[in-house]
């Protein structure tokens, strides 16, 4: 019982490390070079969405400040110790810290969901993609010289030639 | 096997090793630059 | 103007590479100017800056579009940093114009794309250094791992296969190292190194922490190329054009091995890597096999450059075991290599693209005569070599003299017998070299007779300079009875004069790694360190 | 006596010299230009050391620090009198084999002759580095670049024979080098804290005796130049050189280098008391005397004569570090005096065999007979060579074999008394068998 909790409580994460095995998986294991490349693309989203996943708190808003309202803010107050249970803890203080640095006192950090992995995972997004386009570009360039895209035929190609 | 005619090296040859065997003799009569070098190394090492 | 110099350092590249995109379009010599000129600036900013930090003793701290940290994206050139951005930008530079020949003919029509990738590449690492945020490094690691590969995908026909799996397992090791900060994010709520340094020793027995050190040094670990992760490396390197492998080669490896030197001393900090896991043992056993496995790889090598991407695997042993022995005699060595290590790898690739230049092909066999062929080529060859094996007083025996010094002290006898054997190894394979290339007589891969004729053609124009010819005629006049008639040719001027100034720089980092150590390595290295 | 150490560019010049006339060497259009400036550079590295003579006999020191490479170690050059008595051998000899290059390697028509000049300069450079090394370190320095600069020259046929004795040649020297004197040099340092040459060695009060011990073979087989057995067959290995090579570099430079390096590091950095202490001598004595017996016995089967002269020399060579590990005042200066000694006669013999070989193509010994009356300077000086070498009156190397048996007797073992008594009298028998052969063959014919 209690590993079930354990396991319901994180699973977030449960389902960015099975997300992230299945990649590396692919990588490691499969022959062809798309799926190599699917494998790649899986393995580099399931980073973003733990990295998203880290930013979210149960019931926070989008980070808009909500000038003259404070009912969010109480009404949210009680999902407090969600956070915390998701490990954030120290991440929603340090939001609140940055916000209270942008000189808006008045608002509770609480009530807002931490936008930085967010922003930070298109950054991410843009990595990936770019690795995506340079990877199916080769991918295509080997297709090109060898006809095929198996990696076990291109070797043989390779020890025959 | 030789004729008994002398042909000797070529003289840049034949020159310095007459030079070297000539010191070889020398050193024998007047070792002391060498000799001097050496005990007054010995003397560093082994005190006295 | 100085106070603008970090942002000079990277900034310049990272528009070089833009502008350089577009001048291809226009005007087919104009990107390599603008390359050349923009890594320049680059080289001159860092010497500078090394300069400044050397003389005031002061890290500097540059905050990009002003924000503060922690929650701007600060750059800090501190010793260690200062030091890696010199030679990033020197090797980049000296590389790019000893190299401009091949340029010209192995990226025809493509030179805006080339020298745009390039300096973008360069901008990459410049920027890995300088950055004092966790997550802007992963952003900068990615600009150039991605301009790397395709700069290696530019190479032979094989190269798209062999940078396909580069980019696969680059790609893991980046992304490991994403989700290593992602972990530092949780537990700390912040990005930024220094910030993170005050709070990790707050922090040393959590277990998220632990979990964030051991994954970002395992993505660096594969990105650094060490046993059994090695794979993608001898065939990326050897694959690609040797005007990319002249760059990528020296500096891809040491700026990954640097990455982990920050992360290490100046992110998690001395107490918690070495103090608290303390991970000497493992870390030297894995450096150990993977200086045996890249040395004994080498020696079964036909081909050159592959055969100096084995060495590379060895040499990232080196630095990596010297700096767990967590000791400063180590950490020196391994820093100390990072400089070292550069310059003979790139004295060794612009030995490979003069060799390939010569024989047409990059197999040691083709080599024979070379001694003959080209004394002033073959004399700055010998001199890398030698400091590849470790023969004092050229720099690659004074790092050693550190990493083996540290291995000591560390009691690690099991490393210093690696280092030891590795480089009897390295004197073997470089031997057998000299040997080919002394004793063999020159013979081309084209019919005898019209092989001069060939090698100016295949390259265009061949810029024939007075002083080779003088000293073609003295050769043959002076020793007019050596077998038959060789005549002498060697590359020319703007090919050997930069292959020949880096090799003599190895003397000089020889001569003077006591300064190097005293006055840079010293200081970048934390206190805490003994 | 005063005991002064002055500090003076002279032993840096003196290293130098032949070094900055290599740029000359290659450049020059003629011959005899090139040879000019071999000379030009010998006179006045002769003329350098010997003038450091007077100040070193009043016992100073003359030092200088080039630069400093690693924390409280620099390239750091001393001059002392062991390391003088040494420079001024090799650099008075290196003029005598200038001219006999000249007269050898023009006669034969030899390829090449300028990087062989230029390389001879290097290892020149390199062996006077050594005699005037402060510390282990600029001593290594030295002694790797000897090795390398002679690889050139050992193999200057550049054939097949030539290939596979340079890779003897430098699996023998580097191999020791790299895989024993470098570590056994790092632990040094580790222990000690400093690689200086001290009067009575660094490691006393240090290192205990197994380590020591461990030390002191590393460094006895490591400097693999001294051909203490068995790190000895490089040496006849390397005979396939042009004579004037294994002239100087063969019976002088090379092998002398490792004596010294021997004798220093023994009495510099072990130190005299550490290796009575520990008895650490008596082994080396024992791998000393075996040396010199087992080489003098293979020397007498020879036939060809620069292998004879070889394994001559290789037996030599123990008499040097037999008279150090003796420990004794006679001993030592004995061991000392025979780098000197026996250098003028061997490099006599080498250039006897290399004046046989240019005037009549012979290398084999039973194919001389009679030649003493074809050459009757040139055996001559083979016979003072040999008696040199043997240790008869009145040539140099009896001066020095005396010293070495008087410190036999003086350390109390009459083993090693026998020892050199017995590898003379086979000496003897190798030489003058010879000797007597080449004068008298022709006549009963």
């Amino acid at each position: 019982m209690e590993l079930f909790s354990f396991i319901v409580a994180k699973a977030d994460y449960w389902a960015y490390v099975i997300l992230m095995m299945v990649g590396l998986y692919a990588l490691i294991a499969k022959n062809n070079l798309v799926k190599k490349i699917v494998g790649m693309t899986i393995f580099q989203t399931a980073i973003i969405l733990f990295y998203v996943s880290i930013g979210y708190k149960k019931g926070a808003t989008i980070p808009i400040l909500h000038h003259g309202s404070d009912h969010g803010g109480e009404a949210l107050a009680a999902h407090g110790a969600h956070a915390a249970a998701h490990g954030t803890q120290e991440v929603a203080e340090q939001a609140a810290h940055a916000v209270a640095h942008a000189g808006e006192a008045a608002v509770k950090a609480m009530d807002y969901i931490n936008p930085l992995p967010h922003v930070l995972m298109l950054t991410a997004i843009v990595v990936g993609v770019a690795t995506l386009g340079v990877a199916l570009a080769l991918a295509m360039k080997v297709y090109k010289e060898y006809g095929t895209l198996e990696e076990d035929e291109i070797n043989q190609q390779l020890r025959n030639g | 096997m030789f004729e008994n005619k002398i042909d000797e090296a070529p003289l840049w040859c034949v020159v310095p090793l007459v030079i070297t065997a000539s010191i070889s003799v020398l050193l024998f009569f007047y070792p002391q630059p060498f000799l001097k070098l050496a005990s007054l190394a010995v003397q560093t090492i082994m005190g006295g | 103007m100085t106070s603008n110099l970090p942002a000079l350092v990277i900034i310049v590249p990272l528009l070089a590479s833009l502008v350089a995109a577009g001048a291809g379009w226009f005007n087919r010599k104009a990107p390599f100017y603008i390359a050349v000129i923009a890594l320049l600036i680059s080289f001159i900013s860092s010497v500078l800056l090394l300069a400044q930090v050397v003389a005031t003793g002061v890290a500097i701290e540059y905050q990009m579009a002003g924000w503060p940290a922690p929650v701007g994206i600060v750059y800090v050139i501190d010793h260690l940093s200062a030091m890696v951005l010199v030679v990033i930008t020197f090797v980049a530079f000296v590389n790019l114009i000893g190299n401009r020949q091949a340029v010209e003919t192995e990226f025809k029509n493509k030179e805006g794309a080339f020298n745009a990738l390039y300096v973008l590449f360069t901008a990459g690492l410049v920027g890995m250094t300088a950055t004092g945020d966790a997550f802007n490094l992963y952003v900068l690691l990615e600009i150039a791992s991605l301009s790397g590969y395709a700069l290696i995908g530019l190479g032979s026909s094989r190269a798209p296969l062999a940078t396909l799996n580069y980019l696969f397992l680059g790609t893991i090791g980046a992304t490991f190292y994403l989700l290593g900060v992602g972990y530092l994010y949780i537990a700390t709520g912040s990005l930024n190194m220094a910030d993170l340094a005050t709070i990790i020793p707050s922090m040393m027995n959590s277990s998220t922490i632990l979990f964030a050190f051991i994954i970002c040094l395992t993505g660096l670990l594969v990105k650094m190329a060490i046993f059994p992760v090695h794979g993608w490396l001898p065939g990326a390197y050897s694959e690609s054009s040797t005007v990319s492998a002249g760059l990528i080669a020296p500096l891809t490896t040491k700026v990954t091995i640097y990455i982990m030197v920050r992360i290490c001393l100046t992110l998690f900090t001395p107490e918690y890597t070495f103090g608290y896991i303390d991970p000497t043992d493992i870390m030297v056993a894995i450096a150990v096999a993977s200086i045996i496995f890249g040395s004994l790889s080498a020696l079964a090598q036909k081909d050159f450059k592959r055969m100096l991407s084995y060495i590379i695997i060895a040499e990232v042993g080196y630095m990596v075991g010297g700096f767990f022995l967590g000791n400063r005699m180590g950490v020196s060595g391994a820093i100390l290599h990072i400089v070292n290590d550069a310059a003979m790898t790139l004295a060794l690739f612009m030995a490979a693209g003069i060799f390939i230049w010569k024989t047409g092909d990059e197999k040691q066999s083709s080599l024979k005569g070379l001694y003959a062929k080209m004394p002033f080529t073959m004399a700055g060859f010998t001199l890398a070599a030698l400091s590849v094996v470790g023969v004092p007083p050229t720099c690659g025996f004074f790092s050693k003299w550190y990493l083996i010094s540290g291995g000591i002290a560390a009691g690690q006898y099991l490393f210093v017998g690696a280092l030891i054997f590795s480089s009897l190894i390295n004197a073997v394979l470089f031997f057998r070299i000299f040997e080919i290339a002394l004793f063999e007589p020159f013979k081309s891969h084209h019919h005898a007779g019209d092989e001069e004729d060939k090698v100016e053609s295949h390259h265009g124009e061949t810029i024939v300079d007075p002083g080779v010819i003088e000293s073609a005629q003295q050769y043959s006049g002076s020793d007019s009875h050596d077998h038959g008639a060789i005549v002498i040719k060697e590359p020319p001027l703007p090919m050997l004069v930069p292959f020949l100034g880096v090799c003599v720089l190895l003397l000089i980092l020889g001569l003077y790694s006591g300064s190097i150590v005293n006055n840079i390595i010293h200081f970048a290295i934390p206190a805490g360190i003994i | 006596m005063s005991m002064e150490t002055i500090l003076s560019v002279k032993p840096l010049f003196a290293v130098l010299v032949s070094l900055v006339a290599i740029p000359g060497i290659v450049s020059s259009r003629s011959q005899n230009i090139r040879e000019a400036w071999t000379f030009g550079a010998a006179a006045i590295k002769l003329l350098l050391v010997l003038s450091m003579l007077p100040l070193v006999l009043d016992g100073n020191v003359l030092t200088f620090t080039l630069v400093q490479v690693l924390p409280d170690i620099g390239i750091t050059f001393k001059v002392d009198a062991f390391g003088l008595l040494f420079a001024i051998v090799a650099s008075s000899l290196w003029i005598v084999t200038s001219i006999y290059s000249i007269g050898y390697m023009r006669s034969l028509n030899e390829h090449s002759q300028t990087r062989y000049f230029s390389f001879f300069a290097v290892a020149i450079s390199a062996t006077i580095g050594v005699a005037f090394s402060a510390n282990l370190l600029t001593l290594y320095l030295f002694y790797e670049m000897l090795s390398l600069a002679t690889f050139p020259l050992v193999t200057h046929h550049q054939d097949k024979e030539a290939r596979s004795s340079g890779r003897k040649y430098l699996f023998y020297i580097l191999g020791g080098s790299i895989g024993l004197v470098l570590p056994a040099m790092m632990i040094t340092y580790h222990f000690t804290g400093t690689l200086d040459f001290a009067a009575q060695g660094v490691m006393a009060g240090h290192i205990n005796s197994g380590l020591a011990l461990l030390l002191t073979v590393m460094f006895l087989f490591g400097f693999a130049k001294v051909g203490i057995m068995p790190m000895h067959s490089w040496l006849p290995a390397a005979m396939v050189a042009p004579t004037p090579v294994s002239a100087l570099l063969h019976a002088v430079a090379v092998v002398k280098v490792g004596a010294f390096s021997v004798v220093r590091v023994f009495t510099g950095i072990v130190g005299t008391t550490l290796l009575s202490d520990f008895g650490i001598n008596g082994i080396v004595c024992v791998l000393a005397s075996i040396t010199i017996v087992v080489a003098s016995l293979i020397a007498l089967s020879q036939d060809e004569l620069k292998r004879r002269l070889a394994f001559s020399t290789i037996g030599q060579l123990s008499y040097i570090v037999l008279g150090i590990a003796l420990l004794t005042k006679s001993g030592m200066t004995g061991g000392m005096l025979h780098i000197a000694m026996h250098a003028f006669g061997k490099i006599t013999l080498f250039f006897c065999a290399g004046a046989i070989f240019c005037a009549t193509g012979i290398k084999y010994i039973s194919k001389m007979k009679g030649i003493g009356r074809r050459m009757p300077i040139t055996m001559t000086a083979f016979l003072i060579g040999s008696l040199s070498v043997v240790g008869f009156p009145p040539c140099g190397g009896f001066i020095s074999k005396w010293y070495l048996v008087l410190g036999t007797v003086e350390s109390g073992n009459i083993a090693f008394l026998f020892v050199l008594l017995g590898s003379s009298f086979l000496n003897a028998a190798y030489f003058f068998r010879f000797s007597t052969m080449l004068f008298s063959a022709a006549k009963r014919r």
